[in-house]
């Protein structure tokens, strides 16, 4: 394999092509500043990430990551450990610049006749950056710096609406409350560092198991709940999710997909390699007192209950999309929260399918309520009525991106629900407190189809305001949001491989 | 314990001196109340405007340069650390120890380019670069 | 004589509960980011002072690190408080409250 | 001897396919067609006719086909008997009772699309396309169901038989009552059908299996766990086979019209002639009675299914008989013979005479089939007028129309040497032997015996006053021509009808000692078969005694000759009271049986205040508790739901210090709690 013959640090392509892309947004803004050339700057930032993409894809088939002894190639670590390129990295990695490329693509009309061209593409694809590296990251260090990486591109990205007093709102509230909680964090990590003396998460792992941490519990115990806290920000879980409903309101609606999808799930894989491989359950019990799945059975059913409870009765379309995405982190939790000592992989990798075609179909809503925004026909549920009937596409695939979300049978988003079911349901058997998990997500489930349909009503079946003007056709939105219906429809029949590289991702960091 | 007994008195003794010399202060001035005493300016000099001035937003954008430099510079802290070791040693090339630092420098360097073409170190503005700022707003 | 341990640690929570004071208090924007970099201070604070008693220098280079993640995200923020107060003509976080339930 | 895929097998599945294509071709281009859609259909019935002729002959070679075509579920459970998985799929079961059925359906199938030609074309009837089609997917139901190697494939097309049985008595839907009865059809055998799939279910969940044949059926599993005497869902392993069985027969009395659920039969009478001719005769209610032939082996594990199976039989027998005497529609005698012979199919199945109820099931095929195609006839003749008082003399009028039917109505009657007195008279042979143990067997033999007289009196009643004497109304003066396409079909029944009971001649054969008994035969195995699935496998599997008057010989001789004494008695009334120029309607010396009868015992009315006066309230009450205690809740729920939303929604009051407070707030009490828990303080 090629691969053999590059460096080690070569595995960290899909990042580093981010990375190279974003400088390259740079040069050219520096050679022609302020250019507008549209076609230029979302092409590279699109390119870049396909680019990344196909890398990693390529990563995945050729087996990085796969055991060797199964015939792939091996997980390959890079200095020193601080990196691992794995398959769960591998897999993140992938969800992260799809969204990315979706998301160019779907700018490129977005930001017709907006200043920052250039800064915004940059910005977009230094945060992916973060969030690609953030996946293969294997050391407190690495995390906190890729985490940052992604944090404060993303501020910016909110804010990137300068004389939009919503934008510069959100923005300020999602900066606050994201220092705050890197704040918090990094004291977090500094009590870990405190009480074992290491940073890189198996040697956390190896000085726990020598029991060298055990003077220490109530250090380490509050160190990793810091660490949960600066998890719960990223992934937008309570209590951590106030940022959310207002900086995916006021952000761009582009932007409001990116956060809610790639970012999100950047905080899901920190949570999963952390808490996986630094804590692994069982001997983090004998220190501290509990294992931490507690923690995540309680955040996982609050942030589900007060995400879908918040949303349902939301007269604003992107701001209850913002809150149906903390109900969907709620869900992802489950991955974490159905965990045991001897297994769990198949509710983690439910988990993991999960976020793929979460950053799929919650992409797809906000692009296309990019598009709404594009059109200018309004925010609230009654402004969509009747779009259907102006742009059917647009509404077809906005349907299956809602039925999707809701977890209705035909769509991606039905199995990952379901696997989420079954593996809390099966858990349960070492985990009782899981079958009240399994409850709370079939009753928010039950919840979320209700204000789901409220918006596919409003867009088939109500009728559209008489004066309403006819409404574009933007090339780059639509592709991107057709791109996504696709794949959210597709996935079902592609689910077989999905599902074995999201669960052996999931066992390869559970076993 | 001694020893911290003592930097205890030591802070008792730092807290009581200049509290002690506000009280004796107090008790001796003699309380004289007019309105040129009470003015800002005893001098008879009138203060104009508030207290708080706006600065120029260069300084902001200059500000933020120094620190990304200065900042810059805590970073190539640990590596000129190891650097001398590094040189010695003989399993480490010297591009594998130089390699990293250039292409951190290179890459600030990139930003530097990027601020200075975007303006941010252009000081005064022409009229036409004013115009075509206030058209980017 | 060196100091034990406990007392740094003593030390940096209470920076970083003064830190944590300051962020739930303070209305003005610059004052909670200042909060906010107290906290990362005391985090620092940590890191030294466990660098030290380990032994090792992880967590002297990662201060390092913090330190300089701390000033990109002061120059964010900055940014950020310059449009807030550009578009509200106030820096005080209270006023921007236009999106909400 | 069960064959795998390959000679004519492999050509079966194009059986029921073949009626399948015809119903599309109909449905699609059936406007366009010539005879709008009657030519494909009777291409495609010929062709399932020779194909399950040659199945019949391969079967009589000595070959048998049992093969999955198609698994479209399988997956791990955990079944009372100890089964891990379970798997459904469709396949095809061909051994000599299916192979035997499909040419009679096929057969009848034929006849029919012919006649129709005459009944329906000829007579210029609108919306053709739509009954050849209705009729392809019958056919293509029923054969289907025929062959299904199991029992939820064997469910799946019986409701489809259902549906299309709803299609095609309500064929003239734009009349008040066709509707009506096509709904009543469909919502009795539906009410029976709901046993059936409670039936299937628990066979399903209790041995892992629901496949009609072979070392994996549910019967050998029921036999196996009766032999080790499991408990099953906490019955002793025999009450619930017990318990399963009648859950299917459910089914079966709902779809062959038995007692109590055969109101809509009469009703569906609505339907055209030569509908009622398929559904009645050959298809849909014999589906029932082929149902307890089909799972015989698992009845026969259970003495008391089988007895209430006999018992049902003979008492609907009589009960059916008894209202088919005052009944004026010729369409409506034919009804309740109709429902009065398949009770005689049911006594016999019932009373372990497996190969007297197939028998019978053939011969009523054929001469019911007969029966109703000549009332079609009539129907023509007169001109779309079915009261019979209206009719007479027409038997010089018709010829070709009277003989057939005369054949036909010997054999409903069960006059020696037509079909139905063979068969009759084993059914009430194999039922007056086990009575002679049992008596309660002996309580429906006697119904089924006395339902003779009955039967010879109201078929006799209904030939006489249809063709003999003079004619009462100027249409029978003057009939209507039929054609050839309707001639046919009775000349081949009759000759069927005539003859066909020659197969079985089981009382020459014990007198006379000669191997004739072809039938018994081949359903015994003698030619092809498939293991556990033979008479004799069945015979000894049924746990009744047998007893005798003098010999074996005697019994049979006394049997026969009651039989068709009574069958000639009640002729001979027929004769005596109809069989007169100006016959009568002799109704006053019924009395008030009279109005019973007419009335149908009242059956209808009690159904209906079943349904009105009892389940109606009912409904209304559930309906209240449903619109105020459960609609209460879920708007309660879903009320409550809103309106927390808009407490929880409240959270997030805009003031972003608000935010930060929460969020300490949050992880302090996460912390607190956790502490709590893991035991810090």
């Amino acid at each position: 394999m090629a691969a053999y013959q590059l460096p080690q640090w070569a595995a960290l392509a899909p990042a580093l092509l981010l990375a190279l892309t974003g400088l390259v947004l740079f040069l050219i803004d520096s050679i022609s500043p302020r250019s507008t050339d549209r076609t230029l700057l979302a092409g590279t930032a699109a390119v870049g990430a396909l680019a990344s993409l196909a890398v990693a894809v390529w990563f995945t088939a050729a087996g990085v990551g796969t055991p060797t002894v199964d015939g792939g190639e091996g997980v390959i670590e890079i200095f020193d450990g601080q990196f691992v390129v794995d398959q769960l990295a591998l897999y993140f990695m992938i969800v992260v610049t799809i969204v990315t490329a979706l998301i160019v693509v779907a700018s490129y009309d977005y930001l017709a006749g907006h200043t920052y061209q250039a800064e915004y593409y940059s910005l977009v694809v230094l945060a992916a950056t973060g969030m690609a590296t953030v996946a293969a990251a294997n050391s407190l260090v690495t995390i906190f710096i890729a985490l940052e990486l992604t944090s404060l591109p993303s501020y910016a990205l909110v804010a990137i609406l300068k004389d939009n007093r919503g934008s510069v709102e959100a923005g300020l509230k999602y900066f606050l409350i994201g220092a705050l909680s890197s704040a918090i964090f990094v004291y977090g990590i500094s009590l870990v560092y405190g009480a074992t003396g290491v940073l890189q998460l198996d040697s956390i792992a190896e000085v726990i198991a020598d029991g060298g941490a055990d003077g220490f519990g109530g250090l380490l115990g509050l160190g990793i709940l810091m660490l949960l806290g600066g998890i719960a920000f990223k992934t937008a879980s309570v209590p951590f999710h106030f940022w959310a409903p207002e900086a995916y309101e006021g952000a761009p609606a582009p932007i409001s997909a990116f956060l809610s999808s790639a970012s999100k799930a950047a905080g899901f894989v920190i949570a999963f390699r952390v808490f996986n491989v630094a804590f692994p359950l069982g001997e983090i019990g004998n220190v501290i007192g509990f294992d931490w799945t507690v923690a995540f059975v309680v955040l996982a059913i609050v942030t589900m209950t007060v995400g879908n409870f918040a949303a349902a009765t939301q007269e604003n379309v992107k701001r209850m999309l913002a809150y149906s995405s903390i109900g969907h982190a709620g869900y992802a939790l489950i991955g974490l929260a159905g965990l045991s000592a001897d297994g769990g992989e198949l509710v983690m990798g439910a988990a993991l399918m999960h976020l793929l075609v979460y950053g799929f179909m919650n992409t797809g809503a906000f692009l296309f309520v990019a598009l709404a925004e594009h059109w200018g026909v309004g925010r609230t549920f009654e402004d969509y009525n009747g779009l259907s009937s102006q742009a059917p596409v647009a509404c077809g695939a906005m349907a299956v991106f809602l039925f999707s979300l809701a977890g209705i049978p035909p769509f991606g988003g039905f199995f990952s629900k379901y696997f989420l079911f079954t593996g809390a349901l099966q858990a349960a058997t070492a985990n009782t407190a899981m079958l009240a998990v399994a409850a709370a997500l079939v009753v928010n489930s039950a919840l979320s189809l209700y204000y789901y349909s409220r918006l596919v009503k409003a867009l088939w079946i109500e009728d559209p305001p008489a004066t309403r003007d006819r409404l574009g056709q933007p090339t780059g939105l639509y592709a991107a949001i057709v791109v996504a219906a696709v794949m959210t429809i597709v996935i079902l029949p592609g689910f077989g491989p999905v599902a074995e590289a999201a669960t052996g991702a999931a066992e390869a960091l559970v076993n | 314990m001694n020893d911290w007994i003592a930097i205890g008195a030591l802070a008792l003794v730092g807290l009581l001196i200049p509290l002690g010399m506000m009280a004796v202060s107090y008790l001796l001035r003699p309380t004289v109340p007019e309105t040129s005493k009470r003015a800002t300016y005893e001098s008879g000099e009138i203060p104009t405007g508030g207290t708080r001035v706006r600065f120029n937003i260069q300084y902001y954008t200059v500000a933020l340069l120094f620190l990304v430099f200065d900042i810059e510079t805590v970073l190539l802290f640990p590596w000129a650390v190891v650097y001398l070791d590094a040189v010695e040693s003989d399993s480490v090339s010297l591009l594998e120890i130089l390699g990293p630092m250039l292409l951190f420098v290179a890459i600030l360097l990139v930003g530097l380019a990027w601020a200075w073409r975007n303006g941010a170190v252009q000081w005064a503005q022409t009229p036409r670069q004013a115009a075509a700022d206030s058209d980017r707003q | 004589m060196t100091v034990a341990v406990e007392y740094y640690v003593l030390l940096s929570m209470a920076v970083f509960c003064i830190g944590l004071m300051g962020v739930l208090t303070r209305r003005n924007a610059l004052l909670f980011l200042m909060s906010v970099e107290l906290m990362l201070n005391a985090a620092n604070i940590n890191l030294i002072a466990f660098a030290f008693y380990h032994g090792n220098l992880t967590g002297q280079v990662f201060a390092l690190f913090t330190m300089a993640l701390a000033a990109a995200e002061v120059a964010v923020g900055l940014g950020i408080i310059l449009v807030l107060y550009r578009n509200f003509r106030d820096v005080d976080v209270t006023v921007p409250t236009t999106m909400r339930w | 001897m069960v064959g795998t895929g390959a000679g004519p097998f492999s050509y079966a599945p194009a059986i029921a396919l073949f009626p399948l294509a015809a119903f599309v071709i109909s449905l699609v281009f059936g406007r366009q067609l010539p005879k709008k859609g009657a030519i494909p259909g009777i291409f495609a019935t010929a062709a399932s006719l020779l194909f399950s002729l040659w199945m019949f002959a391969t079967v009589a070679g000595g070959e048998t086909y049992h093969e999955t075509l198609y698994e479209w579920s399988a997956g791990a459970v955990t079944t009372e008997v100890g089964a891990e998985e379970i798997a459904f799929s469709f396949g095809l079961l061909i051994d000599p009772l299916s192979a035997l059925m499909l040419v009679i359906v096929s057969l009848v199938a034929f006849l029919v699309h012919v006649f129709s030609l005459g009944y329906m074309n000829d007579e210029g009837e609108t919306g053709l396309p739509r009954y050849y089609a209705s009729l392809g997917l019958f056919t293509f139901s029923m054969l289907a169901f025929v062959y299904a190697d199991n029992l939820l494939m064997a469910f799946m097309f019986f409701e489809l038989v259902g549906l299309c049985s709803y299609l095609l008595i309500g064929f003239w839907f734009r009349t008040k009552s066709a509707p009506s009865a096509a709904k009543k059809a469909f919502l009795v055998t539906r009410f029976g059908d709901y046993f059936f799939l409670i039936g299937v279910v628990a066979i399903a969940s209790t041995f892992g299996t629901v496949a009609f044949a072979g070392e994996e059926s549910f019967v050998v599993a029921a036999e196996t766990a009766i032999e080790d005497g499991t408990t099953l869902f906490g019955f002793d392993a025999q009450t619930w086979v017990t318990i399963t069985g009648l859950l299917v027969l459910g089914g079966v009395i709902g779809k062959s019209a038995q007692f109590p659920l055969h109101t809509w039969l009469p009703d569906a009478m609505e339907g055209p002639t030569t509908v009622s001719a398929l559904i009645h005769a050959a298809t849909m209610v014999a589906a029932g009675v082929y149902l307890v032939a089909r799972m015989f082996g698992y009845y026969a594990l259970s003495p008391t299914a089988l007895s209430i199976i006999a018992f049902v039989g003979g008492f609907t027998a009589l009960f059916a008989a008894t209202m088919g005497v005052v009944k004026d529609d010729i369409k409506q005698v034919l009804a309740y013979s109709t429902i009065s012979q398949y009770g005689y199919m049911m006594l016999g199945m019932g009373v372990g005479g497996y190969v007297a109820g197939v028998f019978h099931l053939m011969n009523h095929a054929f001469f019911k089939a007969l029966l109703f195609l000549g009332s079609g006839a009539v129907i023509v003749l007169m001109h779309h007028e079915q009261d019979m008082w209206k009719m007479g003399g027409l038997k010089d009028k018709a010829p070709i129309t009277y003989y057939t039917f005369l054949a036909g109505a010997l054999a409903l009657a069960g006059i020696v040497p037509f079909s139905g007195f063979w068969s009759k008279d084993e059914v009430l042979f194999d039922a007056l032997i086990v009575g002679l143990e049992e008596p309660v067997i002996l309580a429906a033999y006697a119904m089924g015996l006395l339902a003779v007289f009955f039967t010879g009196f109201y078929t006799f009643r209904m030939v006489f006053l249809t063709f003999h004497g003079e004619p009462r109304t100027e249409t029978a003066e003057d009939p209507h021509g039929v054609g050839w396409s309707i001639k046919a079909p009775l000349v081949v029944l009759g000759l069927l009808a005539a003859l066909v009971g020659f197969v079985n001649l089981a009382p020459i054969a014990k007198v006379a000692g000669m191997d004739i008994t072809f039938l018994e035969y081949w359903l015994d195995g003698e030619y092809g078969y498939v293991e556990g699935l033979t008479y004799h496998h069945y015979h000894e599997m049924v746990a009744f005694e047998e007893g005798y008057i003098g010999s074996e010989t005697t019994t049979m001789l006394l049997s026969a000759g009651l039989s068709l004494g009574l069958a000639l008695a009640g002729a001979f009334a027929a004769h005596t009271l109809y069989n007169v120029p100006e016959p009568k309607r002799h109704t006053t010396k019924l009395g008030g049986a009279y109005t019973v009868l007419r009335n149908n015992y009242y059956q209808d009315e009690y159904q209906v205040w079943l349904a009105e006066g009892l389940t109606l309230p009912l409904a209304r009450t559930a309906d209240l508790f449903d619109r105020s205690v459960i609609d209460g809740a879920v708007d309660g729920v879903s009320g409550a739901s809103l309106f927390g939303s808009s407490w929880v929604k409240r959270i997030q009051t805009g003031l972003v210090t608000n935010y930060a407070a929460l969020i300490v707030a949050g992880f302090i009490a996460l912390l607190l709690g956790l502490g709590l828990y893991g035991g810090w303080f």
